[in-house]
């Protein structure tokens, strides 16, 4: 019954995704067939284009054919893998897309791991502490941190520790046409990251410390906890043993659904630092009007929102059993 | 003036190559010997070369958005300053621009060439250039890529480059024959500008060279490549089997930075040498200078900017009056001092005054805002309605014109704030709409679509500067593409025709001169500035640095990267 | 809940209620003070902002006769901040307001009628809540062209869902309230019931989800101006920030960026500790854990 | 039958079908159901007070509100004054509305916190179109809150609920209805939210606008010893069926029903050693009474079964003066 219950939340889920995963891909189509202007016009800034390159062109990206079959078109070309040729680079945009992955999980990931870990903890400690002037400290800090949109604060990184002090580099993944290998490389990655990382970190870091300090309260005033104090349980033990387990279940699901997101948030971060990953490209995309890039960078981060989103709603249900029972409103 | 004689000097040159064909500068085997201008040029000489030491990294900066992403052969290879600049590296090409002030054509893997009508042309090849794998530079090579580049993109299709079909032969291992299109008179052989693509690597895409990923790059010049790391850097070193001899620098690197600002402090610290192409901001020249170990050489500029007047679309703007007081309405000195520091200076033409072939007796569009307001009260041009804003006397319309500008072009849309301000005091309002680049291109290289009324126009000629007359040649004369005026003379297209095709030099000034008079006469562009170019270079490892038009590194000037040496 | 809504009848009971949260407080004279320097702005010593100055007054530091400096085209910067301080406003207001009528209307019409409309409504909500968001704003933004409108508009598609989404829940419980069915069973008809008896209750929550709206309105107009798809020719906090970003001359004239970064962070800081200390306010039993 | 009825429900019939999960879907069960009134019918004189009692989860609730419209029934007929109710198109329901009212059980939520007293009874005028006119409309509201006894209406007429007593806000609930001059009422368990010392005050409310406008009533309720005290005759009601229904004396007299004879008993008498709610019957009203479809409602937790009980579903009849049961004991 258990699993038979799961399999049915799992399969309906899956369904909705794919519904949504199609309506991204029909909107996105739709979206850049409003683009005004000549999209071959554009692929080419020379002026000397004619009338007749143009139509090879245009036929060669189907763009002669009616909407319908555009789409058709589009849709068939999708299924194998193919995102359209990029403008700019004169190459497949999914070859464009996956060099800058990497690049961009190894910040995010870093990123988000060092927010979750001390917003987790930061957030704990005040929601335990409600109403004491640790927490207000904790909550104003965060509050503040969590106004400062990333840019800013990136800009201001910069001037001040890369400009003026000069003890952090000026932007970029790694020391120009170093030579490093192995470990010298990776540390030499490290030393570029660390003012991206801390800007994207300061603002995470205040959402997860405001996300675990509420639910820390929700936690603390639940029965169970009441019960384990009037066991006598040392306070630290219930922190640990009861609250802070439970508190943790929306921290869970925000980190999955965020590392998702955050790949596209990061867009500002990876462009005050000129981080050549998945965001700085996007930036380059719109600067360059480069359409079926910015399609296909959209699609991908549309399709990562919403498998992060199966996969934390799925991992919800197998551990929440009252997600199942209660099933979708 | 020194440019008279240092043009007449280039003519003769040019005389000498045409006409006697004689493979003059074949002889020696290093090419540095051959390419040093004449010691009485400002160039610094370089030093005998016992005393030239070898070795040494130059490190480039340019801003992120001129960065290359692929190597793929398109336009970003003329259109983006990185691109620009480090093809002319690792290609050779037949023959390319000497250094200021002559400009002159200088052999490069062509010895010699001949022709008889301007347009086929014969061109023989050097016998000791190699590719970077080895392989020899041969005819079928030069023919290969003269034949399928200007294919692969309109961007490498200018009229010096492309040939009648079935005409290019490889008459020998070492000798070209190619009949073109167009005549080419004047004092350039045709194949300006091009890359010789090795054809044993590039034959499988021929029918479509975009689609070739191009790398590794295999080129026949100075510098090969050594590392790419696309939105990183590129990494060159130095050919040891260069034909001309190695380059003085062991290694070129070409990186990118985010912003301006960390451009600016990479070469405050020393990260960067010399900054990639379009120098540094007026507004930092102060700091520059008081900067140790940081000389900064300004160099007259290469680009010029005008505004294209619309003529396509219907409205006052083809009133010849209104332009003219739109010129006048433009206070181009104050435009200078503040958007540029100074640093600039007023044009009247396509041609760089400097050049002999400028018409110096052009009429000028000084600023006089109380002739401005003349013009236009005398056409009619009457506020009727007591907005502060003229009006049109036919449709009793405000007069509003449409200025665009790309975001890109930074001092450009500091200049359309200054317009705006300007013209505002004559009468006529201006809307400035900022567009990203490829949409502004998108919008003025098609007039007829009516979307603009004014553009801003920037274009850098260079001393080779055929194809800009382009911009006027009339759409019935088949002129679409760069005359984003819209300008129809029959006479114009007519002069520009002879012009083209005229071998005799003094005849094609003539011609040149009178194409210049219609254009300042007609107004279908207004002629602003042509900002200098401020170009901080880095004294402390390198001496060398060899200065052009444009500054110490750019498309017409890749001499800085063959020159410059350890100190 | 009951108690807080007794509370919430007059506005002033809300705003006495909410000046007892120092969040709220220290919100809401943030919000005062550029409210009130949008309102005066011309006479704060300021002088047309796109005006270009004198050459010599070029990258000045701040100084007597410019307050903060000014910028590449001696544009005072303080003028510049200060009306920039209307656009920000006006942008988080309008957008504010244009994504909670959208989204309450949504969330009316999905909660209250339930079934099919519920159904396609919520998938369409569900949908846009899968877009990332800042991706979707830059490419709609890319396409619509830059102005402030196209900002608000973009804006507003963005962030609707979220509202039409915490309105339908806070819909669902009020439909099921006694006092609707009672004016139903009174003859009242349906627009009569969703607009005369449920949205009255909901305005509480619109109100709070206003003032997240706002944040993140002016956080996305900044950011969008930022990285270059903003209105060259409206002055605001983002413009004059994107501005300084290309003149390169970020490092060496500081008071060119530190004003719009302060700004921005201030206000947006400023409508975060208002919506935290709205929410606080919203939570049932506050009254009494406040002793009040 | 005597007089004319006011209303009269035949075979009323509410099945609310129960959410089956996509697995379910996909293996094609059949449809299931809750009756929440399963084949109900009776008829209310002018002027009379009809008890409807039974436990929570009855249906009694839904039936009320299934007469008024305010639940669309699955079959069954009700008419009002003759005209047929559950055909009405929304338009002439609206009509409707004004003879027959409902009483709502929940004095605290079934007024809107963000109106005033004065508003809420001008919105039924307003929409009914009961006025011509400001002051026609201050008229009608203030007659109407001094005939439910909230006086000086002066004090009461701006006063939001919040700050009315429990009491004073069923009189406003009460006003609200009264202000169209119905005909038939519903009241919904009128008093249970409300303190013990108001009850009484608010039955007698009622029992006076009877008197008065001649007023009939469905009075709903759980508790058998209220409905002694107002209604002339009680319906028994269990697992959406009436099973009992006769003269609120003969009801508390002489019940026949097995589960009627346990409501009376324990309907509270004055000994403290009796409990309260305390039926004296086995089990639990199951949840989804599936099983019971083909065998009397009340049969698992009948202390007085036979096997007939459980092969079929006894009829209601008729067994005295107007008493009818649904029992075969009862024969």
């Amino acid at each position: 019954m258990a699993l038979k219950g799961f399999a049915s939340f799992a399969i309906r889920k899956a369904i909705a995704a794919i519904i949504t995963i199609f309506a991204i891909v029909c909107v996105n189509f739709l979206i850049f067939r409003m683009v005004p202007g000549d999209p071959i016009r554009m692929m080419f800034r020379d002026p000397r284009i004619t009338a007749e390159q143009m139509q090879l062109v245009r036929e060669k990206f189907g763009l002669d054919k009616p909407l319908w079959e555009q789409f058709n078109c589009y849709l068939t070309e999708l299924f194998q893998g193919n995102l359209g040729i990029s403008f700019w680079q004169k190459r497949p945009v999914l070859e464009v897309i996956a060099d800058r992955i990497p690049q961009t999980l190894l910040l995010v990931v870093t990123a988000l791991a060092i927010a979750v870990i001390l917003g987790t903890i930061l957030g704990a400690i005040a929601g335990w502490k409600t109403g004491t002037k640790i927490d207000s400290f904790i909550l104003g800090i965060s509050l503040t941190l969590y106004s400062v949109p990333t840019f800013c604060m990136g800009i201001i990184f910069l001037l001040i520790f890369a400009f003026q002090l000069a003890i952090f580099p000026l932007g970029g993944i790694s020391t120009a046409a170093s030579g490093l290998t192995g470990f010298g490389y990776w540390k030499d990655v490290l030393w570029h990251m660390f003012l991206p990382a801390i800007s994207i970190v300061l603002w995470y870091g205040g959402e997860y410390v405001l996300l675990t300090r509420s639910s820390m309260q929700d936690a603390s005033g639940q029965d169970y906890i009441t019960t384990a104090r009037a066991k006598g349980l040392k306070e630290s033990a219930v922190l640990r043993n009861h609250a802070l387990r439970n508190a943790l279940l929306p921290v869970v699901t925000i980190t999955g659904v965020n590392l998702a997101f955050a790949v596209a948030g990061i867009i500002e971060a990876e462009t005050v630092f000129s981080w050549p990953g998945v965001g700085r490209l996007v930036y380059d995309a719109v600067m360059k009007r480069d359409y079926p890039l910015l399609q296909g960078t959209f699609l991908v981060f549309a399709v990562a929102v919403v498998l992060a989103n199966l996969v934390v709603d799925l991992i919800y249900g197998y551990i929440d059993p009252r997600i199942k029972v209660g099933k979708s409103e | 003036m020194r440019k008279r004689e240092s043009l007449l000097a280039l003519i003769g040159t040019v005389v000498l190559v045409l006409t006697l064909s004689i493979p003059v500068m074949q002889c020696a085997p290093a090419a540095e010997e051959e390419v040093t201008p004449p010691p009485e040029e400002e160039v610094t000489p370089p030093p005998e070369e016992e005393e030239i030491q070898y070795g040494g990294r130059l490190n480039v900066g340019f801003p992120a958005e001129e960065g290359i992403e692929t190597l793929i052969c398109d336009e970003t290879w003329q259109y983006t300053e990185m691109g620009c600049v480090f093809w002319p590296l690792v290609y050779d090409q037949l023959w390319i621009l000497g250094p200021a002030p002559d400009y002159e054509p200088l052999p490069r893997l062509a010895t010699s060439w001949e022709t008889e009508d301007g347009k086929t042309w014969t061109f023989h090849l050097r016998e000791d250039a190699t590719f970077h794998d080895g392989v020899p530079v041969t005819a079928e090579d030069v023919a290969f890529t003269i034949e399928y580049l200007p294919q692969a993109d309109p961007a490498w299709a200018y009229p010096d480059c492309i040939c009648e079909p079935g005409s290019i032969k490889a008459i020998d291992d070492y000798t070209v024959e190619f009949t073109l299109e167009a005549t080419i008179g004047g004092p350039y052989p045709a194949a300006f500008w091009m890359p010789i693509f090795p054809k044993h690597i590039w034959e499988p895409y021929k029918d479509d060279m975009l689609s070739y990923a191009n790398y590794p790059l295999i080129g026949s010049g100075p510098f090969k490549l050594k590392e790419f790391k696309p939105a990183e850097y590129i990494w060159f070193e130095a050919n040891e089997d260069y034909w001309g001899g190695r380059p003085y620098v062991d290694e070129v690197v070409f990186r990118t930075y985010g912003s301006e600002d960390a451009l600016y402090m990479a070469l405050k610290s020393g990260e960067v040498d010399i900054i990639g192409y379009s120098g540094c901001s007026a507004l930092v020249v102060d700091d520059f200078r008081e900067t140790e170990n940081i000389e900064v050489i300004v160099s007259p500029g290469i680009g010029m900017v005008w505004l294209s007047f619309n003529l396509y679309k219907d409205g006052p703007l083809q009133d010849l009056n209104v332009r003219k007081a739109i010129m006048h309405g433009i206070d181009r000195d104050r435009m200078i001092d503040l958007v540029y520091l100074g640093y600039a200076e007023k044009v009247d033409s396509f041609m760089y005054p400097e050049l002999a072939d400028h018409n110096p007796n052009l009429p000028q569009y000084d600023y006089d805002p109380d002739l401005a307001n003349e013009i236009l009260d005398e056409g009619g041009y009457i506020d009727t309605d007591n907005d502060g804003i003229r009006n049109d006397p036919d449709t009793g319309e405000n007069l509003s014109f449409e200025l665009i500008v790309p975001s890109d072009w930074t001092d450009e849309v500091k200049a359309a704030t200054l317009i705006k301000e300007q013209l505002e005091d004559i009468g006529i309002d201006i809307v400035m709409k900022v567009l990203d680049l490829d949409t502004f291109y998108e919008y003025l290289y098609v007039p007829e679509e009516e979307l603009y009324d004014i553009g801003f126009g920037e274009e850098e000629p260079g001393p080779h500067a055929d194809w800009i007359w382009e911009f006027g040649r009339s759409y019935e004369a088949g002129g679409e593409g760069w005359n984003t005026a819209y300008y129809d003379n029959p006479d114009f297209d007519e002069a520009l025709d002879k012009m083209l095709a005229e071998v005799d030099t003094t005849k094609r000034r003539e011609y040149l001169y009178e194409m210049q008079m219609m254009m300042a006469e007609d107004l279908p562009y207004g002629f602003l500035v042509r900002p200098d170019l401020i170009n901080p270079v880095r004294t402390d490892k390198f001496e060398g640095y060899v200065e052009t038009m444009g500054g110490v590194s750019t498309w017409i000037n890749p001499w800085t990267y063959f020159e410059v040496h350890l100190k | 809940m009951l108690k807080f809504l007794r509370e919430l009848e007059k506005v002033k009971g809300f705003f006495q209620l909410l000046l007892t949260n120092k969040m709220g407080v220290v919100g809401l004279s943030i919000f005062a003070l550029f409210a009130i320097v949008a309102l005066f702005a011309p006479f704060l010593h300021t002088v047309d902002p796109s005006k270009t100055g004198a050459v010599e007054n070029i990258l000045l530091p701040p100084c007597h006769q410019f307050w903060l400096g000014t910028d590449d085209l001696a544009r005072d910067i303080w003028s510049q901040v200060i009306f920039g301080s209307r656009v920000s406003l006006v942008i988080g207001f309008l957008a504010a307001a244009l994504t909670v009528l959208v989204g309450t209307l949504i969330g009316l019409m999905a909660g209250f009628y339930g079934g099919r409309i519920e159904e396609v409504l919520m998938r369409i909500v569900d949908f846009f809540m899968m877009l990332p968001m800042l991706p979707l704003m830059i490419v709609l933004a890319a396409i619509l062209g830059p102005s402030i409108w196209n900002v608000i508009f973009v804006v507003s598609i963005v962030s609707w869902p979220t509202t039409a989404r915490v309105i339908r829940s806070q819909v669902l419980s009020l439909k099921e309230r006694a006092f609707v069915e009672a004016s139903r069973c009174i003859g009242a008809s349906d627009s009569l019931l969703i607009f005369g008896e449920i949205l009255p209750n909901v305005v509480p929550l619109m109100f709070a989800e206003a003032v997240l709206m706002v944040t993140e309105a002016i956080y996305a107009e900044a950011v969008l101006a930022f990285l270059g798809l903003g209105d060259p020719t409206t002055v605001s906090w983002g413009m004059i920030l994107h501005f300084a970003f290309e003149s390169g001359t970020m490092s060496r004239a500081p008071w060119w960026v530190v004003p719009p970064v302060a700004c921005i962070c201030t206000l947006i800081l400023g409508f975060t500790f208002l919506g935290t200390a709205v929410s606080d306010v919203l939570k049932p039993g506050y009254r009494e854990i406040r002793g009040l | 039958m005597k007089k004319d009825a006011v209303l009269r429900v035949e075979n009323l019939k509410k099945y609310f079908p129960v959410r089956k999960s996509l697995f379910e879907f996909m293996s094609s069960k059949k449809e299931e159901y809750v009756r929440a009134v399963d084949d109900v019918s009776f008829s209310v004189q002018e002027g009379e007070v009809l008890g409807f009692v039974g436990e929570s989860g009855c249906g009694k609730t839904t039936m009320g509100r299934t007469i008024l419209r305010l639940i669309e029934p699955t079959s069954g007929r009700v008419y009002y004054e003759g005209i047929e109710v559950t055909s009405l198109d929304r338009k002439r329901v609206k009509s409707l509305r004004r003879k027959m009212q409902m009483i709502f059980q929940d004095p605290h939520g079934s007024l809107n916190p963000r109106r005033t007293v004065a508003d809420i009874l001008s919105q039924t005028v307003k929409i009914h179109g009961l006025a011509n006119g400001k002051t026609e409309e201050d008229e009608l509201i203030k007659n109407t809150l001094e005939e439910v006894e909230l006086k000086p209406t002066e004090e009461f007429w701006d006063r939001y609920p919040i700050l009315l007593s429990g009491g004073q806000r069923q009189r406003v609930g009460i006003g609200r209805v009264l202000i169209l001059q119905p005909k038939l009422v519903v009241a919904d368990e009128p008093i249970s939210m409300l303190d013990v010392s108001v009850r009484i005050g608010i039955l007698e409310l009622l029992l006076r606008l009877r008197d008065k406008f001649g007023i009939s009533f469905i009075y709903i309720t759980h508790d058998l010893s209220t409905a002694r005290y107002v209604c002339d005759r009680i319906a028994i009601m269990y697992l959406g069926k009436i099973i009992e229904i006769a003269p609120t004396e003969d009801i508390i007299n002489k019940p026949l029903h097995p589960y009627t004879q346990a409501l009376v008993s324990a309907v509270p008498v004055p000994d403290p050693t009796v409990k309260m709610h305390e039926l004296p019957i086995k089990g639990y009203v199951p949840l989804i009474p599936a099983e019971v479809f083909s065998s009397c409602r009340f049969y698992p937790r009948c202390l007085h079964t036979r096997k007939k009980c459980r092969e079929e579903e006894p009829p209601l009849i008729e067994v005295g003066h107007d008493h009818y049961v649904a029992c075969i004991k009862a024969k």
